[in-house]
């Protein structure tokens, strides 16, 4: 896969002891992802995007520890919160912009928005605006790629609150039984769009993949080392054929449940989002352990940051000066 | 309409209230269904609600579109009245096995023995910068099985009459909301009503032709009507409030008068809604029609995300005069 | 409940130790369905039965054991394969041959056939042609029990093949979140249609259950009085509001899948059908165990088949005897 | 059709010997349904692919049809080429999502880059006193869904060129075959052919009157057609054999032609498939419809078990030969 400035990754395979430039890489991701989401907000308070979306800010270090661990035709599939996961596979903020935008420039010709970016080039399955939409797709990849021979795997994303769709039980099955290479990523930030997963989810989340015999995996969600450890191994299991694999990665959402969710203490607190917008940040607790372990000092870490800063206001300024499709466009693409 | 304590409020409070005053009056009424409690959806149609009624009765569920519906046909079975909100229409693919197969069912396979009276809330439409899969009008699915019946409310008024007849109602209801439709408002009597299920409304008369259209293109047709007015084309807008039961002799006998018809619906016009009235109105005033029942309905293509292209699938005020004007050879 | 031959159950609450007249009601019983049964394959190979019908015939402890643990106004919900659960709960063979038949004087009038036996009179919600189709059926009626603040428990029978259901886990989930009395038991006889339940079903049963937070026990689906023993146990346990259970019972048809189903030798050996006919019948299990603890003599036992014998026989004459609908009843009861 | 080495098979055979050549021809082509490798389907359509193409490629799945309708789709996506099996048609409710949402339209959110080649292999038709759960005719659903493609295939001859084509074609298509028919004999060619989508098949040629009549319905109605005959009434029968997409020109010219049209097709009357193809001809053949269109499906009930009930809820020979007499004016 390619890092959001397009340069080509050159690990030929994953490593699973990662160098400080790999930190670093990530790093880089996981604040062109911030950078990203923050000019979306902006573009939707200024009136500039069509529709609403959904952002990552907070949860960065979960799409960035696993697509790390990927190979560019590995496949993912992704969801309504769905940029970072995108971003993180490869895709340019150029055209995932446009994409927002409703732009012929953007990825899928403006007929996808922000809840549908798909990107062959970068194994990018889709975004699905339907929870567990694409349990079924990222499973139905890891058949096609046993079946074919490769050792593509496949990584499912997806919310806390796609547990409570049953088609997700019929994958893992299916999955099990004929060991297929694909990894069930659950992104658990606690809430659905406005409910808390309590009120939504009994039992206990990772024993509803071991129940189907699926190997499960807990990490913290907002340590991006950790995400990346454990992904590589299961990428590594899944390569050997051993089989599918879901891990719950433990992660907060910043932001509300679209742009407009400004209004969010009728259910949850202020207090509760401030301590994990401080204390929890991945990508502070990146960047403090970076500078701890003298990997990167401030000054590189302001420049990555200023760097990343002018791509995304150049993507954005792309995205803004890109023509529309022409509305006859609308018929096309129905029937390959 | 009684006109005295008439007030102008919103479709999303019309049908608000129409909940409420069933709850109050029926213990048995329930909502069920996703972010409905303390969020009250996130159209916000149900605020309130629960402060009143309490989390017993307004139910928040899991993202599990198959399983509450399920949950919801039991429930109507033993004795409860469920209402259950699927928050996009779009969603209702999951529950097709349960309405289908068990909800409309359930009556005739026990030979009359056992009733489902649930509500299903739902909504249509497009036009919100949603793309594919939360912009749909899937009506048509639904109006296709028996044992359901289909309400599509195009006014305040509406809503809240059809809204209560439905809770009342001894069968499985479907209820589609135009999402566009939430802040219009209108007026509403302050006094107690319900509108049966099966009457259409004449929403305009006219001597013309004979637009039939559906929730949201009930406010496309009162314009095109207007523009219609313009070059002296005196338009009858007719609202089957209800695709199943159909109020076919109200729309065959307007066409009897008018001698043309367009059918406007927006749900996908191939095989959808405008094809089985488009149908009944070309059989039922076959003698009297002076030229071919037109449709228009959604354009055959998933619901694009980009406004110039979301924008040309949908019939507007100017398609429909431009198609009702060919069809009454004005130029 | 009522048994089979209509004598009311005298049971005013649900004992947790049966006495022997209970146990040799339960033989009855168990023999009733058996004796039901294969009167259903008589009139199919007499091309007397339209369809086909999907038969009970060494199941019969689940049923029985299940129901028996029931008040005649707890719920229950029922499969293909229901002609046991609907007699156990207390259908009477008349009216049931004759739905069998299409008669008007059959439950559901002829409409419902074999699949769709339902009886409000005994609590029947109606057995089911769709796999899991009647578990939100189930969990609704627990829901509404809950609701209308009554103890009414509902039990939702299913085989192990509704396992691939997803929308099994969708109502698990909210029957544990809201302490629902709902009992979802599964008779895993190791088959769906043709196809082994190791083909079909990863992982542990009973941890699909548990990974959702609801109570899970497995028992030996051919013991009648381990069955019931559990049951009676669940039953008391939904009523307190300590909300759902699964129930795991490992069993066997001994027939085909259906009626037709003949030729079997390809998904399943003949030894093994000839096993669990001969050592693991739960009829003479009970019948020896019967006699072996002096509850019953053989003679007793014969009379009792002899009893069963000539009421089925004549049950199923007045089936063949009595009217169909007339066809315009065709357009009756499509709505309330 | 090619006349020489023609044989007579059944239509079960003809669907069989399409999956296998298509699967012999390419590697990417796999079977995946519940019961579908050594028990070759309950209807044994399937018989002894499993021998030939082994289990990778005829793989029995658990009774999960979102689950592995689901998976499908990711498969096609990927490079192969899946035919699901659904075992009833009345189970398709249960892969609403998966067809509707997923599938149809990932080629057009994705703006053309992902491609989703995959069949959806499914049964329609009642009379096999199988009750309301399993007797349904739901491919109105599916042909209301931009983004597929439907087939209904009413010979041995067309149930293998279309199958095919189907199993060729880039996008995912939907085929419905009517269990009554497995067992039909008809002629089938052994060489190699394929039947287009959208094509349209004159079944008989007749001046009177047009019998446009699918799957189940077409024997119906070369019935009718022979009973009007006998008293002076030419009817031609055509077969859409496509609902998506249709073939409103071959349809539309019969009609021109004959000037009266009776539609008939196996799934519930109202907004069913007869709505469409009725308001096709009443607007495309309009100034030469000496009648109106009439159409024929099931009555808008359940499908109900017992005999003499189920049989009255479908159209037969002499109900069609009824309407159609009436139409044309003859007593
Ligand atoms: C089947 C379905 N039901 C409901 C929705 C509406 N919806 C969109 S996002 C969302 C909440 C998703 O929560 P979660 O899966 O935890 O993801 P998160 O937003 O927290 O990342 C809901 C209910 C939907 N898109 N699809
Ligand atoms: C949703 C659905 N899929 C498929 C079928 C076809 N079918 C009927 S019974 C059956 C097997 C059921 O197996 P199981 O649940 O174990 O019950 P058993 O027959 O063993 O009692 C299948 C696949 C169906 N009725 N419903
Ligand atoms: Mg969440
Ligand atoms: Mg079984």
């Amino acid at each position: 896969m390619s890092t959001v400035t397009g340069q080509p990754n050159p690990k030929a395979k994953t490593k699973l002891s990662p160098d400080a430039a790999t930190w670093l890489r990530m790093y880089r991701q996981m604040l062109a992802i911030r950078l990203f989401e923050e000019q979306v907000n902006e573009l939707y308070t200024r009136a500039l995007m069509p529709g609403l979306a959904h952002l990552y800010v907070g949860e960065e270090a979960v799409a960035v520890g696993v697509c790390e661990a990927l190979q560019n035709d590995d496949y993912i599939t992704s969801t309504h919160r769905g940029h970072g996961h995108c971003l993180a596979k490869g895709a340019s903020p150029n055209r995932m912009f446009a994409a927002l935008l409703g732009k012929e420039a953007g990825y899928c010709k403006g007929k996808g928005g922000s809840m549908h970016i798909a990107d062959p080039a970068t194994g990018n399955l889709g975004a699905n605006a339907i929870v567990a939409g694409s349990v079924g797709i990222a499973t139905g990849a890891a058949f096609s790629s046993k079946y074919r021979g490769t050792t593509q795997v496949a990584v499912c994303f997806f919310g806390e609150g796609a547990l409570g769709q049953g088609v997700l039980y019929e994958e893992m099955n299916m999955a099990q039984l004929w060991k297929l290479p694909v990894i069930y990523v659950c992104e658990n930030n606690s809430y659905t769009e406005y409910t808390h997963c309590s009120e939504t989810t009994a039992g206990d989340m990772a024993a509803r993949a071991t129940a189907f015999g699926v190997h499960a995996e807990t990490v913290d969600g907002q340590d991006v080392r950790a995400v990346h450890d454990v992904t590589a191994k299961l990428v590594e299991r899944a390569r050997r054929g051993d089989g599918p694999a879901f891990l719950l990665c433990n992660t907060y959402r910043h932001h509300g449940h679209h742009v407009g969710d400004i209004s969010r203490e009728y259910y949850r607190s202020k207090q509760e989002e401030r301590l994990w917008a401080t204390e929890r940040d991945p990508i502070k607790l990146l960047s403090n352990w970076l500078v701890a372990n003298k990997h990167a000092d401030a000054a590189t870490l302001d420049k990555v940051h200023a760097e990343l800063k002018s791509e995304m206001q150049k993507a954005v300024e792309f995205a803004i000066a890109a023509p529309y499709p022409s509305a006859d466009k609308a018929s096309e693409d129905v029937y390959a | 309409m009684p006109d005295t304590n008439t007030r102008e409020i919103t479709f999303a409070e019309a049908v608000r209230e129409a909940l409420a005053e069933e709850m109050r009056r029926d213990a048995r009424v329930f909502i069920l269904g996703e972010d409905v409690a303390e969020a009250g959806t996130p159209f916000k149609v149900l605020s309130g609600l629960v402060e009143e009624f309490g989390t017993k009765r307004v139910v928040d569920t899991p993202i599990s579109e198959a399983g509450f519906t399920g949950l919801a046909v039991g429930a109507a079975m033993t004795g409860l009245r469920p209402v259950v909100d699927i928050m996009f229409g779009d969603f209702i693919t999951l529950t097709m096995d349960q309405m289908a197969n068990q909800a409309a069912k359930v009556h005739y396979m026990s030979g009359g023995k056992w009733r489902v009276p649930m509500v299903m809330r739902t909504t249509l439409g497009a036009a919100r910068r949603s793309a594919a899969q939360h912009s749909q009008s899937l009506h048509a699915w639904f109006s296709h099985v028996p044992g359901l019946k289909v309400v599509l409310p195009s006014t305040p008024y509406d809503a809240k009459g059809l809204l209560k007849t439905a809770i009342r109602d001894e069968n499985p209801v479907v209820f589609f909301e135009d999402k566009m439709m939430f802040k219009m408002k209108g007026p509403v009597p302050a006094e107690e009503y319900t509108i049966p299920l099966g009457v259409a409304d004449v929403k305009r008369e006219g001597d013309d032709i004979t637009l039939v259209a559906t929730s949201s293109m009930v406010q496309v047709a009162l314009g095109a009507a207007g523009l219609l007015e313009e070059i002296g084309v005196s338009a009858e807008v007719i609202d089957p409030r209800t695709t199943w039961p159909l109020d076919e002799k109200t729309l065959v006998d307007s066409v009897k008068k008018t001698s043309r018809a367009i059918v406007i619906d927006e749900g996908y016009g191939r095989y959808g809604v405008t094809a089985e009235i488009a149908a009944v109105i070309a059989e039922g005033a076959f003698h009297y029609l002076d030229a071919p029942v037109k449709r228009m309905g959604a354009m055959h293509v998933p619901i694009p995300f980009s406004p110039p292209l979301e924008d040309v699938t949908l019939p507007t005020e100017r398609s429909v005069f431009d198609v009702a004007r060919a069809l009454c050879n004005r130029s």
